[in-house]
């Protein structure tokens, strides 16, 4: 069982990063990327065990291609969104609250255009 | 299949990788010149300065490398290799006759398209680790067209592969017919097309235009490192129209092609390879918006003609 | 072993293989090429000006409309090649062409409201 | 493989999605119409509707996509569709509210009209789809299908706070779809197939080696569920995603979204009737925090969308409540209590959404605004009123007890206790809750504190003595339009509390 | 003749939701027209009722066959004389009000009259126990308008009103909790069915969870002491009608539920509740006493008798019996009767006089109004237990069935019998004190040494205009008309009750020989 193991272990790491890169990161888009890791973890186990039981219906590849579409579904929305957040608030940082922004002045206000983050 | 095997394997596909792309450059020096009345060189290595690549790359290697100060410095350094591997590991699976292929994928069709979709990386990387305004300004326009080009290329390859009812290229290669000529011939033109734009050849330079933006992501760029971008370019060029002359001009068919099989190969890649230096000598550069229309109001409507033809095709025959 | 697996025992030399021909050249590199550092070579070029600022500018973004774009459409055309396998399939045949014909038809309207909005054209 | 087609079973999400497409299709024809894809959007909903009851009166099994063996991937039987017609008949109420919204007054929403139209079709097409859904993926992808063009509602709305609330509701979709996708992993590890019914499962139970796995799954998919349909711990997205997102938005996310949400989770509860107590526990644990927590900080709040916000996560807790127990009812139990919280909120976000429109666009409502509006604006008041008492559970609005005795029953038969005690509490908790809004309806409107108010009901009490009332601030009348649905919905709540049956009996 | 029945409840609703939507779309409708809809409207309530118990009407329909309950509506011993003063007091507190103008809309203040009422009638006559749940929670809205909008704002109706719907719901739910255990594991919602022996059967511990959740949930309701403290607020909020409806119908679905829910359905359980809720009602004799020697609000003071009487009724509950539960019915209706004087005798007195404070100097009732001052001696009189009067059957009875309860501790039912006595003498003291202020005007010698520095005999009063209006001539104090004829009602009803108490008695009798047959 030793090929099973060891994509079992990739997914189990895969996973355990991305919850953490979830639950630690305050960027939006490193959030972004944490949950990448555990679909690609979910993926992993979906193909993995696609090959190794009676799955004559190929319904696990196709569950991956679906997670793969989704995925990029909410990355196109994800990305449009933190870029308009972006815009207005003038950070992406996900704890802090919508009175915190005046800390952060909005793009626009810049006098030299510049953004620094 | 021994290790040696694979060992084999794997030096032929660097050794293609290392001189195709010099023969193909040097083509590029001998048929420009002669396109615009000149002869090219003439010095290097003695007969029609056959050396001229060779002595190019010592050269390359004797220049000073320099990395700018404001560059992201392991960023900068590896973009380079991240676009040699696109079309080097995309050379792994393209077959010269049924036999002749370094490694036998499953679905090579879809590797190919994958991991030639590495070198959008490549240059964002280099974009981007270069601190450079042009530089980060041509990545953006590379990603852009590369992302672009390759719905168009996506969508061709499909097609070809739903003729063949197969996804691997040598499969495809075996289900070819002359017919196709014909009626695979609005995603043929829409391949040769998008695989132009996704090398970012002239026409679809303009990420790389030096009037504008010098050479885009590799304005940074000297000595080897270029050199390796150079390379992979024309490795890219090997590749694409290799893909083109399995897919539509059907490979190895041709007469004997028992024995002769990866000649047809090698003189159809060839003759693809040849049109695309021809069309980057006769037309001017487009403007990045106009690009971006061709791509998305000419080239995904036809393939998605095209689509719509082979599948009918298909299920009309089957 | 199965030929599959053999191919990609064939990407992974190749792989390897490029890793050795990436770091011998820079080990020539680094053993061939001059070094002379100096400020101005240093510097970021910008057609020999000084540079102002540095890389990380504002600018217009529209680039991230194809980004978009792009996600849409490859990542479907994903289900192109499945289908491409099935379409002999008798049976199948026929309603897997409609049922691609309408997803090919909903992309198509999204590029069309997508033309529409103005995301592709330029300014 | 034969695969069989039952159109007419399909028709109910398949309408809207049509609907989503022709949006689209118009506005490429014929752009920059703000009224038109509205107008399409309410026509597509009731198309769904009817195509509903068309299937409902000539008998149709409701399933489709069955293949040889009998199994199907398309099951939508007598609770499935009272939800999926909850889900289309309180999206037709938003796209409604969306029709007569003034769209010159919101900021940044100029030519998107289209844009959401289309996406409340296909977010609406998503929850109606879900319900049905008996396989993994098909779940898996309209679930999302019901998430993702809810974000971009909240962020099309424009502006800073939509971009927060937009933001916040982002990452929790990411997050959830992230732990579902790791939940259909596994389960598709567990089982061994994607169906969500059939032996493959029940064996996978069965199988003590197998059971954790299941279990595990089981855990991930309801917590990915629980996101959605926003239980604690999972609803920190809530009070800002409603705020951002202003009053048919957040109704569309308080309702539509809610039933796709319950319907999914139904979808998975019930191929594990045989899960384990651990993971029942789990759930009510879960529901008694979302009660507790919704109950107080709605108390606290004095917007009325935050305070819908909360009142949901203590609703979604009430909605789960049966569910924590394996009964024969527990399912169309929490279906019943959904309908009823549907129902319920729909008329307080009418009733706000023509306040919002009957007033300038830049007042934000709060409590103090709704003083008065009892003389003011009686048939508005009603409702809300209504609304307000059948979430509360209060006669006259007899459903919302119904409702809470339907859920109750379950936990009560099922002896959980501990649970007991706290659902009653937050009822309780409850009726402070809502009762003080109703409290604000019946207030003078002299002085604009709403809590000191002492000195004025004096004046009041004086003025009213002397034969008449205190002189009102005149609000604007809002557009008929409101009004007929205001009435709509008031008459849904009357003729349930008459007659409960009507409701119970849709599940 | 069930449509008599349903007439009862859907009519005072219907009416009662036409007045406060009437009182909204349009122009406020006027007090007299309001007044003039409302009376009508609970005299053919009453009608209805009266028609309906001696008709013997009954409907049983389904109505929600996903809970299994029914629309069964039917009045028998228990019920029939609830009912009927559920109505008459209504009548009689509409009646009052057209002198005691409510401050507000009218049209919303009798709408919330007649809701009450429709929901009081409407759960003395369901036979479903949770369709009671229903009906009980129906009047809980309108109570709490006419506390929170009607009420007294110088007692803080905001309060008293969120008092009393917390405590109620918080109530209602444990009764929730236990109805619903009652009927999941009996079977069945139906009262008939659960009191005939369907919940006897149960198991001690459910039967015991049910009957302590549903002791708990009602006994808020009574009030129990412990859980009581909304009712002083209630009651001095609420406006006189509201007070009067409190004391006569909302207290009295408490006392009721108690029978139809607990001591039916479950004996055995209740015999092991049943010493808890004696030594709580004992507790509630004592303290309402002691609070109402030294209580100085008047309105106050005759909601904490309130209390005092509630706690004989549920010692004659805790006792059991025949003769336990014919003296809490008893009990029951004369507390009602003599609680509606008394709030209705108070709030005439108020109305004029502004809050009465039982400790400041007055002009006697006697001199001012002599006639109110004899309803006032009359319904003191009766809440002390003098013989002859509606209180003292009730108590007497309750002492009776205390002293000599089988299958109860004897010796703690003998004390808490004595206990309960000493809390009779504590009334006559209390009535003693009311009277001597309010009626004779004599002042209590603390207070009278307080009055010396101020000129005589005017009435302090908190607001000048309440002290100008107290300090009106006394002529235009008297009460007469319609408030007269409501208060003189209650009166003859006190001595009916007083001086023939078989006529009520009887009535229950049969009934609840029947349903005790299970009860030993």
């Amino acid at each position: 069982m030793i090929h099973l193991l060891l994509p079992f272990a990739l997914a189990a790491v895969l996973a355990g990063s991305g919850v953490y890169g979830v639950l630690s990161r305050r960027n939006a888009v490193l959030m972004l990327v944490g949950v990448e890791l555990i679909l690609a973890s979910a993926s992993l186990i979906l193909v993995t065990m696609s090959t190794t039981l009676p799955d004559d219906a190929a319904a696990g590849q196709i569950l991956t291609i679906f997670v793969i579409t989704l995925a990029a579904a909410e990355v196109t929305l994800a990305l449009g969104i933190i870029l308009a957040a972006f815009r207005l608030r003038g950070h992406i940082d996900l704890t802090e609250r919508l009175d915190d922004d005046a800390a952060h002045a909005p793009v626009d206000d810049r006098t030299d255009g510049r953004v620094t983050s | 299949m021994s290790v040696l095997e694979i060992v084999l394997r794997s030096v032929a596909v660097l050794v293609c990788f290392m001189v195709l792309p010099l023969v193909l450059g040097q083509a590029e020096h001998k048929v420009m010149a002669h396109m615009q009345g000149r002869l090219g060189p003439m010095e290097a290595g003695g007969f029609h300065g056959w050396a001229q690549l060779i002595a190019d790359g010592v050269k390359f290697a004797q220049k000073e490398d320099v990395v700018p100060r404001a560059a992201d410095k392991p960023v900068f350094g590896l973009a380079p290799a991240v676009s040699m591997f696109s079309y080097l590991l995309a050379l792994v699976a393209i077959p010269f006759t049924p036999s002749t292929v370094a490694g036998d994928l499953p679905a090579s069709l879809v590797y190919v398209l994958a991991v030639s979709g590495i070198g959008t990386i490549a240059t964002l990387m280099a974009g981007f680790g270069s601190g450079n305004k042009y530089a980060m300004l041509g990545a953006f326009r590379s990603a852009a067209q590369l992302v672009s080009y390759e719905v168009p290329l996506i969508l061709a390859c499909a097609s070809f592969a739903m003729a063949a009812g197969s996804l691997s290229i040598g499969g495809i290669v075996h289900a070819w017919h002359p017919i196709w000529l014909l009626w695979q011939l609005p995603g043929a033109i829409v391949l040769l097309i998008a695989a132009t734009a996704e090398l970012q050849r002239p026409p679809f330079d303009m990420p790389v235009a030096d009037s504008e933006v010098v050479m885009g992501a590799m304005t940074e760029y000297t000595g080897l490192r270029f050199a390796l971008f150079l390379l992979s370019e024309y490795a890219g060029i090997v590749v694409m129209s290799a893909l083109f002359a399995a897919l539509y001009l059907g490979g190895w068919n041709g007469p004997f092609d028992g024995a002769l099989g990866f000649v047809w190969m090698l003189l159809k890649t060839a003759a693809v390879a040849f049109v695309v230096l021809w069309v980057r000598m006769s037309w001017p550069r487009l403007r990045e918006d106009q690009l971006q229309r061709f791509a998305w109001f000419f080239l995904v409507p036809l393939a998605l003609f095209q689509l719509a033809l082979t599948a009918a095709g298909v299920i009309y025959t089957a | 072993m199965n030929s599959g697996l053999l191919g990609y025992l064939v990407v992974l030399g190749v792989t390897l293989g490029g890793v050795g021909l990436f770091t011998a050249a820079m080990v020539v590199r680094r053993v061939l090429a001059p070094r002379a550092p100096s400020g101005a070579k240093l510097a970021t070029y910008e057609s020999g000006v000084d540079p102002s600022g540095g890389d990380w500018q504002q600018s217009g973004f529209r680039y991230v409309a194809y980004a978009f774009l792009y996600v849409v459409f490859a990542v479907d055309a994903v289900y192109l090649f499945p289908w491409a396998l099935v379409l002999r399939t008798s049976g199948l045949g026929v309603a897997s062409v409609v049922e691609m014909g309408i997803f090919i038809l909903v992309l198509l309207v999204g590029l069309a409201h997508a033309a529409r909005r103005g995301v592709l054209s330029w300014l | 493989m034969k695969i069989s087609f039952d159109a007419l079973a399909l028709a109910p999400a398949v309408v809207p999605m049509v609907g989503a497409l022709l949006v689209l299709l118009v506005d490429v024809v014929l752009p920059g119409r703000a009224r038109l894809p509205w107008v399409l959007a309410v026509l597509a909903c009731l198309g769904g509707l009817g195509a509903l009851v068309a299937g409902a009166v000539t008998g149709g099994h409701g399933t489709s996509l069955c293949d040889a063996s009998g199994g199907c991937y398309w099951q939508a039987d007598q609770t499935g569709v009272g939800l999926q017609g909850l889900a289309l008949a309180s999206a037709a109420v938003v796209a409604v509210l969306a029709l007569a919204e003034k769209t010159s007054d919101v900021p940044g929403t100029k030519g998107h009209t289209a844009v959401r139209a289309m996406l409340v079709l296909a977010a609406t097409a998503g929850c109606v789809g879900v319900v049905a859904a008996r396989d993994l993926a098909s779940w898996l992808v309209l679930i999302e299908l019901a998430t993702i063009p809810s974000v971009a509602l909240v962020a099309l709305r424009g502006g800073r706070q939509a971009a927060h609330g937009a933001l916040t509701l982002l990452v929790t979709a990411l997050v959830s779809f992230a732990v579902l996708a790791l939940g259909a992993a596994v389960w598709f590890a567990a089982t061994g197939t994607a169906s969500m019914t059939g032996d493959q499962v029940l064996d996978a139970f069965a199988d003590p080696a197998r059971k954790p796995l299941v279990v595990l799954a089981m855990m991930l998919v309801i917590a990915g569920v629980g996101f959605k349909l926003s239980l604690a711990p999972f609803h920190a997205w809530t009070p800002e995603a409603f705020e951002g997102s202003g009053s048919w938005v957040a109704a569309f996310l308080a309702t539509t979204s809610k039933v796709g949400a319950l319907g999914g989770m139904l979808v998975v509860l019930r191929a594990a009737s045989s899960l384990g107590s651990s993971a029942l526990t789990a759930l009510a644990v879960v529901a008694a925090l979302s009660m507790t927590v919704g109950n107080v900080m709605a108390w606290r709040q004095d917007g009325p969308l935050r305070f819908m916000a909360w009142s949901t996560v203590a609703q979604a807790g009430w909605v789960v409540l049966p569910m924590t127990v394996v009964a024969g009812g527990s399912v169309t139990a929490a279906a019943a209590y959904l309908a009823l919280y549907t129902i319920g909120t729909l008329a307080v976000f009418v009733v706000l959404a023509a306040l919002e429109d009957a007033r300038s666009r830049e007042h934000e409502t709060t409590i103090g605004d709704l003083r008065g509006l009892f003389r003011t604006r009686p048939m508005m008041a009603a409702t809300l009123a209504l609304g307000l008492l059948a979430l509360a559970g209060l006669p006259p609005s007899i459903i919302g007890v119904v409702a809470k005795i339907v859920a109750l029953k379950p936990v009560v038969a099922g002896g959980v206790w501990w649970l007991v005690v706290i659902a009653l509490l937050n009822a309780v908790l409850g009726v402070a809750v809502y009762l003080r809004w109703i409290a604000a309806m019946f207030a003078p409107v002299a002085t604009p504190a709403p809590e000191n108010d002492d000195v004025s009901d004096e004046a009041a009490a004086v003025a009213a003595l002397s034969g008449d009332e205190p002189e009102l601030t005149p609000l604007p009348r809002p557009k008929k339009v409101y009004g007929v649905l205001a009435a709509l919905v008031s008459l849904a709540v009357v003729t349930t509390s008459l007659a409960p049956n009507v409701l119970l009996a849709l599940f | 003749m069930s449509l008599v029945l349903l007439a009862a409840v859907a009519v005072p609703l219907g009416v009662g939701a036409a007045l406060m939507a009437g009182d909204r779309l349009g122009r406020p409708v006027g007090h007299t027209g309001a007044w003039a809809v409302a009376m009508l409207a609970s005299v053919v309530t009453l009608a209805a009722c009266v028609a309906a118990v001696v008709t013997d009407a009954h409907i049983d329909k389904p109505w929600v066959p996903g809970l299994g309950m029914r629309l069964h509506l039917a009045t028998d011993g228990i019920s029939a004389p609830l009912v009927i003063l559920a109505a008459a007091v209504t009548l009689l507190a509409v009646a009052v009000s057209s002198r005691q103008r409510p401050k507000g809309t009218p049209g919303l203040f009798y709408g919330c009259l007649l809701v009450v009422l429709g929901g009081a009638v409407a759960a003395f006559s369901v036979r479903d126990a949770v369709a009671f749940f229903i009906a009980f929670e129906v009047v809980l809205v309108p109570m709490w308008v006419l506390i929170d909008r009607f009420g007294d704002a110088a007692a803080d109706r905001r309060r008293a009103g969120w008092m009393f719907v917390l405590y109620t719901v918080g109530g209602s739910m444990f009764m929730l909790a236990g109805i619903l255990l009652l009927v999941v594991s009996a079977g069945t919602s139906d009262l008939e069915r659960l009191a005939g022996g369907a919940a006897a059967a149960l198991p001690f511990p459910i039967a015991m969870t049910a009957g302590v959740l549903l002791t708990l949930g009602l006994a808020v309701k009574v009030p129990l002491i412990g859980v009581h403290s909304w009712l002083p607020w209630a009651h001095t909020a609420a406006p006189t009608a509201g007070s009067m409806l409190l004391a006569a119908v909302l207290l009295k679905l408490g006392t009721y539920g108690f029978i139809r829910l607990v001591v039916l359905p479950l004996p055995v359980a209740w015999r092991t509740i049943a010493p808890v809720i004696a030594v709580l009602a004992v507790v509630g004799i004592v303290v309402g006493g002691l609070v109402c020697l030294v209580e100085r609000d008047l309105k106050r003071l005759v909601a904490w008798s309130s209390i005092a009487h509630m706690g004989f009724v549920m010692l004659a509950l805790a006792a059991g019996q025949q003769i336990g539960l014919q003296a809490a019915l008893y009990g029951n209706i004369a507390h009602g009767v003599i609680s509606a004087l008394l709030f209705a005798v108070v709030g005439a007195l108020e109305a004029r006089r502004g809050a009465v404070d039982v400790d400041e100097p007055m002009v006697g009732l006697r001199n001012s109004d002599p006639r109110l001052g004899f309803a006032l001696v009359v319904g003191t009189a009766a809440a002390i237990g003098l013989p002859g009067l509606a209180g003292f059957w009730g108590e007497i009875l309750a002492l009776f069935a205390a002293w000599g309860a089988p299958h109860r501790p004897g010796a703690l039912f003998h004390v808490l019998t004595a206990v309960a006595a000493f809390g009779a003498v504590l009334a006559a003291a209390y009535g003693v004190r009311v009277l001597r202020a309010v009626w004779a005007g004599e002042r209590s010698p603390e207070a009278a040494d307080a009055a010396l520095g101020t000129s005589d005999g005017a009435t302090p009063a908190s607001t000048a205009g309440e002290h100008a209006e107290a300090s009106a001539p006394v002529a235009t104090e008297r009460v007469v008309g319609l408030e007269w004829l409501a208060i003189g009602v209650l009166v003859a009803a006190v001595f009916v009750l007083g001086l023939a108490p078989t006529l009520l008695m009887n009535v229950a009798d049969a009934d609840l020989l029947r349903l005790l047959g299970g009860l030993k």
